[in-house]
């Protein structure tokens, strides 16, 4: 369907729709439900230079149209993605992006550079994780560092590289302008509000972290105001996340600026969510009077 | 695995919160499934609930193409799953998980340990057990007498021990305390219940090996999400409870 | 019942239970459906200087397990509220607290001066709505601006005042800590989280005024994580909020370290819910094994 | 005012996507509500929908005890109403807003113009000016044919003049244009539906005295959140829909 079109740097996307980055692992769960060649890209789990077993559980609880979570960024590290998870994917006909993640810049720097044998069509750069104690959070928490980080991984990496940007900030948009000038080819947005909730019984947090990322339907209007006034400030794409389970929530996060998006949580509740969406979007663009995906990008800032 | 949406056929309070829930599945599906599977169980159908709700396999009705689930109402998501009845759509992930390893083994007596609402799913397990003429003995663990079920049923498979907390049916203590008083051993033993349980079945049949059916919160519950991680016995690596497991043998992680 | 008594400066409250500012006005609508003597206080509406008329409607919208507004302090003036509004409230047994916003920080001092000849017993200093473009929002984000309209409007006042925080920001402790040395005699947390909502039909903001604050259980988990931290940063009380509907909600905010609680779009659902709260929340209490509202609080501190 | 949790006595479908709802409420409360007054619904039971739907009341039964609503669905909360059936439990408000002021009005002949979802508080009003003696005139607005409902009903109290705008029923047109080509005249007229008729209804008829039943995005219901807001004429302040309206003087706000 050419109308589900849009063509982004380093990704040629049959559909806007992928799996948002830690919600898909490497993709081999979900092809147990739909063939992965329907998908218009896949966001692989966070990778860190060296293997990493995460935070202690519960990693994870529920709240209200949302949950929590404090995965940690447990992975085998990059070398090991890149021999034995990545390999699967190539058997599909999708553009595989890489979440890249690290304690520090020369981490970032390092697991871009050993991506450089992969054969992924973009980077998608974590300097948002709120579950890592050591670094993670404070990349994404000020304009200066985001934007060195930003540089450094552009000149390590051979792909475009998506800046996924962090929710827990009072302007996001400095955050998203320092790190377009930096050389950020995109934005992906918007990572977890950080969050906790408590259990009564234990007198503790539930989560074994403390606190965790918020995501899910709940965080849905906070993205779209993200989204909204970051689409007014930069001239790079955006891919858009928080929240989405269908396709009519497709459409408001493409209204609001993203050309595409990435859809997370909802994967739990529905594993087969991405391949639904991707069904129901020809309906729902036509219903609202779309032609294409791309017609309908950024439609719904009171000057378009 | 795949995501089924089918029809409640009952649901029948059988202990005090504690509900059991038979729900029709076709027959070529039912074939697939072993003992210790879960499904993993979408509770309403709007947002409110984003995570699914796991609940052992407790028994399958090839007859009648069936399958019963036993859960015990604990917080907002078996709350609402309760209220389902007969007729109802019920959506689940189904099976998940690797189950019991029974045709790896070779015993001709095994211990079923299960506490509370780790009973469920011991008892597809003895059937099976006892159709392959392994000789199956059942300990089972409650708070109290009002929270015992499926001991009629588990005698039909062998001989049975209730333990209440309180006392208040069987023997007064744990599960463990049954095992010594009535000095009960097998080849293997299978068990199922909270954390503190299994670390003291473990303890206490540390000579036998055995089998555990672990629990731990999910997201995804196919894999996906590495919510559910439980740690391997030298501490290098984990495994995911809801891929991995919920059976791990005793000997492989820590609790 | 003794158990649920909670004092705090200035206000010797009966239970912990309050409605939240704007969600109830000035108390008449609820009268119809319980005593309000039974509450712990009354947060009454927003009062400016001068009489404001607000935004153009829309003003709310429906999110999961959320809604989104944008009223935009619409207020019949500080005079006027205290000569018609409050008088109302006086003869009921329950302390009132005042919400006092403004566009400037003279605004706010004159405010809280015409407050002097009220009767409230304490005031809430809204340095944190995100619906009114001259000004507010700036207030509740830069810890020294913050700090300076406290202290001032600690001058002009003969009352406690309780600052009310804005989670928009990338540090809350930072701002929390500045008003308590200010001089802020207590805080509450958390105002709206600032979100959109997208009316696919008429491709534009479905809120006239394009954003909205974010209020409901959705927002919850962002409140007890902003509470837990400030908690263990300061040394005045706090008073949560943020998606409470329930007697369970109410402990959790305590033992992240509220010492008493706030209610507001959960009105909205059911008018009755602070009555029903406070009849319920002896039971919770017990279940959970505490003696009393002061037994539980910052209970849920891994410390603790 | 009050809270009500009541049962409803039956769900059917009488016009595309178009449902009335009959309501069970006791005498004592029945007596209460005025014509134009609206109720207001807690959708589902969760967290989902944290703010109620406020639907007219278009009908009173004392005898049985009942009140008929009829709603369009519209949206999510609509959709989710819709499937209540007899028996259900349903969670109100009621009666909430002023209702039209029928007892102040002196007039022989009244207008009632509705469109869509605005017929249905006419036809409680109708009924009530028709046993004051009032002659009643009814213009009732759709999209469509199959968007037509209550024309019989509204055919008890007197005539009826139908427009559609696809011209599949009745007038081709808005109810403007058959205010225009059967030259209707009143009294008095009492309006409810969409903003823009509303409009082309008070600039049509303005030399006769009016009251309009405006619509508003609501969050409480009841007067408290200021969320329902409409500007008076004068523009120097606001009127609360839910509580000063629905239904105002079409000289008194700015639509
Ligand atoms: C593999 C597996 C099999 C299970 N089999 C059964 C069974 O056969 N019968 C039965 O009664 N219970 C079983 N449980 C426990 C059951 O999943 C929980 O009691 C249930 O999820 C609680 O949900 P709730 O909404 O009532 O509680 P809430 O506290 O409202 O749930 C909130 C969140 O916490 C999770 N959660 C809470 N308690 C547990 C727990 N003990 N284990 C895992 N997640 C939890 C929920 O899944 C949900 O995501 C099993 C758990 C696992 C992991
Ligand atoms: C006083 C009054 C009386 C009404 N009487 C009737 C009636 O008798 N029959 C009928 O079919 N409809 C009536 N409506 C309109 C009805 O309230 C909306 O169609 C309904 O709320 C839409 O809800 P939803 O969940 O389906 O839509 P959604 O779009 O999912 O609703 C989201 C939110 O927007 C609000 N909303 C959406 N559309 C409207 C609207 N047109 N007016 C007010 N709020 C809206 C909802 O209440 C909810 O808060 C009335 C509205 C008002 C204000
Ligand atoms: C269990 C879980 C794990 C996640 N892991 C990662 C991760 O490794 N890297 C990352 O950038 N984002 C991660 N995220 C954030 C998501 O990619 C996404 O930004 C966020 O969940 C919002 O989208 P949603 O509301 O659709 O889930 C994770 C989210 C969840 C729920
Ligand atoms: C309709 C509405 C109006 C509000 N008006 C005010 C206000 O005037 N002043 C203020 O400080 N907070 C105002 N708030 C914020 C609430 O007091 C409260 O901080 C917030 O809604 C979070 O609590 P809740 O989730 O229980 O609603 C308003 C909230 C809503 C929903
Ligand atoms: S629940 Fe997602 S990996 Fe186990
Ligand atoms: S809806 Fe709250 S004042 Fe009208």
């Amino acid at each position: 369907m050419s109308l589900l079109k849009v063509d982004l740097p380093g990704l040629a996307l049959k559909n806007p729709i992928m799996p948002a980055s830690g919600c898909f692992s490497f993709g081999k769960e979900y092809s147990q439900f739909y063939d992965l060649s329907k998908l218009g890209s896949i966001m692989v789990k966070a990778a860190t230079l060296h293997k990493r077993l995460g935070n202690d559980t519960p990693r994870v609880a529920e709240t209200k149209s949302g949950m929590l979570n404090a995965i940690g960024l447990q992975n085998p590290g990059v070398e090991t993605i890149i021999d034995q998870e990545l390999p699967f994917l190539a058997s599909f006909d999708v553009p595989v992006i890489a979440n890249v993640a690290g304690s520090t810049i020369e981490e970032y720097e390092q697991v871009a550079t050993a991506l450089r044998r992969s054969n992924i069509a973009a980077i998608e750069l974590n300097i948002s994780c709120p579950n890592v104690k050591e670094g993670g959070v404070q990349f994404g928490t000020d304009p200066e560092i985001a934007a060195e980080v930003t540089r450094r991984v552009k000149q390590a990496a051979n792909v475009p590289v998506y800046v996924k940007l962090s929710p827990n900030v009072t302007d996001i948009v400095a955050i998203a302008k320092a790190v377009e000038v930096a050389g950020a080819d995109g934005l992906t947005m918007i990572n977890t509000l950080t969050g906790m909730a408590i259990d009564l019984k234990k007198r503790r947090p539930l989560l074994n972290n403390g606190v965790g990322g918020l995501s899910g339907p709940a965080i849905k209007p906070v993205a779209i105001r993200m989204i909204y006034h970051v689409y007014e400030a930069v001239n790079i794409p955006i891919i858009g996340m928080g929240g989405i389970r269908s396709a009519e929530d497709v459409l408001e996060f493409l209204l609001a600026g993203a050309s595409a998006v990435a859809v997370g949580t909802a994967n739990f509740e529905n594993p087969l969510v991405c391949s639904d969406i991707i069904d129901d979007l020809p309906f729902v663009l036509n219903k609202y009077g779309f032609d294409s995906v791309t017609d309908a990008i950024g439609k719904g800032h009171v000057d378009a | 695995m795949k995501k089924l949406e089918t029809r409640v056929m009952s649901m029948e309070k059988i202990a005090q919160a504690t509900y059991q829930c038979v729900i029709h599945v076709e027959i070529d599906l039912l074939q697939t499934i072993k003992p210790g599977q879960f499904v993993h169980i979408k509770v309403g159908e709007g947002t409110e609930h984003m995570l699914r709700r796991p609940i052992s396999i407790c028994d399958l009705d090839f007859e009648n193409e069936t399958m019963t689930l036993i859960f015990k109402v604990f917080g907002q998501g078996t709350k609402q799953l309760q209220t389902l009845t007969a007729g109802d759509l019920i959506d689940l992930l189904i099976p998940c998980g690797n189950g019991y390893p029974i045709d790896e083994i070779e015993a001709s007596h095994v211990l079923l340990i299960g506490g509370g609402i780790g009973v469920p799913p011991l008892y597809y397990l003895g059937k099976q057990l006892v159709q392959k003429g392994i000789k199956v003995t059942s300990v089972l663990g409650f708070q109290s007498a009002s929270d015992v079920f499926y001991e009629e049923a588990f005698k039909t498979l062998g001989d049975v021990y209730v333990a209440t907390n309180d006392g208040s049916s069987g023997t007064h203590g744990f599960v463990t305390d049954v095992i010594d008083t009535a000095d009960l051993s097998g080849d293997y033993y299978f068990s199922c219940g909270p954390t503190l349980m299994l670390q003291a079945v473990e303890t206490k049949l540390s000579d036998t090996p055995g089998y555990l059916s672990l629990e731990e919160r999910m997201g995804c519950g196919i894999g996906a999400c590495y919510a559910c991680v439980v740690k391997t016995t030298d501490g290098a690596s984990t495994k995911k409870v809801c891929q991995d497991g919920p059976v791990f043998k005793a000997s492989e992680v820590q609790l």
